[in-house]
């Protein structure tokens, strides 16, 4: 079964991104299929290259690039959700005239269709928020 | 089940402006009507003051998207069910809500209401005849 | 000796208010803001529990963000003041603390 | 044609839990994760309510965030079943849609 | 006033783990320990949460601070308020919650218990009698 | 009168630092003094340089870097927590090994103890958050 995944909340302040990232490892490990998750609202703020949490707490943004690159998750992070947040990637921030940008690897930016795309291909949607 | 047109609910339960969800739901569903789904929004529980009228932002400085609603037809957008019990706890009535309308073309462009206040019990009916729920 | 309370919180759907309201001395200010404001509308289920707060406690809401959410002036509780950003200043300076119950 | 009905908050809180039990219907499950496993306790003022809840549909919660809440086994309700994350995507594909109360 | 002690309350109303606010706030505490003011802390309502035993977040991967509070002594924080009602709502009793002490050194270093269970009536009077209030 | 300022969320998503924002320009215009603003939980996310909402929309950082700039108000951004959500200045970045950083102009990173000594320091201390 394919499952899409939505994350409205931001790393560490809600538990929603973990609960997230729980549910789609059990779903790999039981042979279903997570082809995307899209990351909206504070969510967008996941993506982050430059985030240094405690050394004995978890890395947020380096477990999720971690399932991009073993399991070939999609992550797509809002581009107009990102840009009101301050994410931008190297393209967004050599339009904006932006001197830095922050998108970690193994994320993407792109449109809110990508959602309603992800509705419309997975066999369910799952929805972690605040 | 790729090719054939799901049924799409958007549902609103959380007030404006306080937080930003009701604004990114309403962009979320302007894009999705791009898709050709079968689109409804729900308004429930703190959702219905999305709709209410005479809503000023000026003295808070935040932009006023409530006129984005009306608009909602243009985009195939016409089913807006709203929930009569999370209005009445709130003290308002269908008369405090915007007035939303679509043009009907196969009615001759009649401007027929998007807004369909409806019971709990329909609103649960409502929610249980979805394929894909996005809740904001 | 008085404090000022603020609560940025629907009423309808979380908890603050009402606990701020079951912690407020007799003679204190409750001000609603943001969603907050919502404690101060009219013919709601939660109206006649804030009439009968009004008698000890003062409730006053935010006007830009009843204006904002479209509360106009008649659909507002009998009993509740409003103050623009320059009155919230008011009130502050003029309780001995602040709390806002988040 | 049956729903997974997600609650993440505290009912103690916030009325999402009320809410979404006002909507679930007969033979849906309600499946309570995150601050929403408080939901699940015994001997609180709605434990009587969730106990009625219960026989027309599924209580469930999260067992790694009732851990977590120290939420141990003689702490939960009678007739609240419990499940790890596989469970819980046993639960989201057995059903026919999912709907999360944010 | 600058050069007093002021009467600093920390009011905990959030439960652990769903959100940061609690584990921020113990981190505030903490870090305010060291500049020699009257502190207090309130746990009322989903606060009195963060206080339960038997915590164990090693399956959802996110680190116990629930130990951080029996450390509380050593820094000198020793007046935890718990609200009576706000527990009984939530089918707790003391005994539900951790154990902490800290070490009266005018006493033989006796070890005295920091919890104190208030009614909420006490709890709006110990919030009454601050100088500063911080809400997590 | 000084006022001392706490935020406790982030930028567009909660109205809270619109909020302060209002309060601190009241009491300003009113004579009395706002030495200093505190950031913690995601409120350090306002202090972000990349930050591009859209045009008709209000820019969160740029009102309170203005208000740094033409009032002297110190925008204080708690150190611990914007380690954990990704927002790093200069020497920070540095430190940490990352190739970017994101605090915008008037902003300064700090430790917790700038809260307790605000609240000391101020004769009143008003929290907006969520």
């Amino acid at each position: 079964m394919k499952f899409g995944i939505l994350i409205s909340e931001g790393p560490y302040t809600h538990q929603a991104t973990d609960s997230a990232y729980h549910f789609v490892k059990a779903a790999l490990e039981a042979g279903h299929e997570v082809p995307r998750v899209f990351f909206y609202h504070d969510g967008v703020n996941v993506a982050t290259s430059l985030s240094v949490p405690p050394q004995d707490e978890r890395n947020i943004q380096q477990q999720w690039s971690a399932l991009a690159k073993d399991h070939g998750v999609d992550l797509v992070v809002c581009i107009a959700a990102a840009q009101r947040r301050g994410m931008l990637d190297e393209n967004e921030a050599k339009r904006q005239g932006k001197t830095a940008h922050n998108i970690a690897e193994g994320f993407r930016i792109s449109g809110l269709g990508q959602l309603i795309e992800m509705g419309i291909e997975t066999d369910r949607l799952m929805t972690f928020g605040d | 089940m790729e090719d054939d047109v799901k049924k799409f609910l958007y549902v609103n339960r959380k007030a404006p402006y306080g937080t930003i969800y009701a604004l990114e739901s309403l962009e979320v569903v302007l894009i999705g009507a791009a898709f050709d789904q079968d689109v409804s929004l729900a308004f429930l529980d703190d959702g219905v003051f999305q709709l209410t009228k005479s809503q000023d932002t000026a003295d808070i400085g935040v932009k006023n998207f409530s006129p984005t609603f009306r608009a909602l037809g243009d985009y195939e957008v016409t089913k807006l069910y709203v929930e009569k019990e999370s209005l009445e706890e709130r003290g308002l009535t269908a008369d405090d809500l915007q007035e939303i309308v679509w043009e009907d073309e196969d009615d001759d462009y009649e401007e027929k209401p998007s807004i369909r206040i409806v019971s709990r019990a329909e609103m649960a009916d409502v929610m249980a005849d979805q394929d894909v729920i996005l809740s904001f | 000796m008085a404090t000022l309370h603020t609560v940025n919180k629907s009423p309808f759907a979380n908890q603050s208010l009402l606990s701020c309201l079951a912690h407020a001395k007799d003679g204190d200010t409750v001000l609603m803001i943001e969603d907050g404001v919502y404690g101060a509308g009219k013919g709601t289920g939660l109206a006649e529990a804030m009439t009968a707060m009004a008698s000890r406690v003062a409730l006053v809401a935010l006007q830009p963000d009843l204006n904002a959410r479209g509360l106009v002036a008649d659909r507002i509780l009998d009993g509740v003041k409003t103050v623009d950003y320059a009155g919230f200043v008011e009130l502050a300076a003029s309780h001995d603390r602040t709390q806002a119950w988040l």
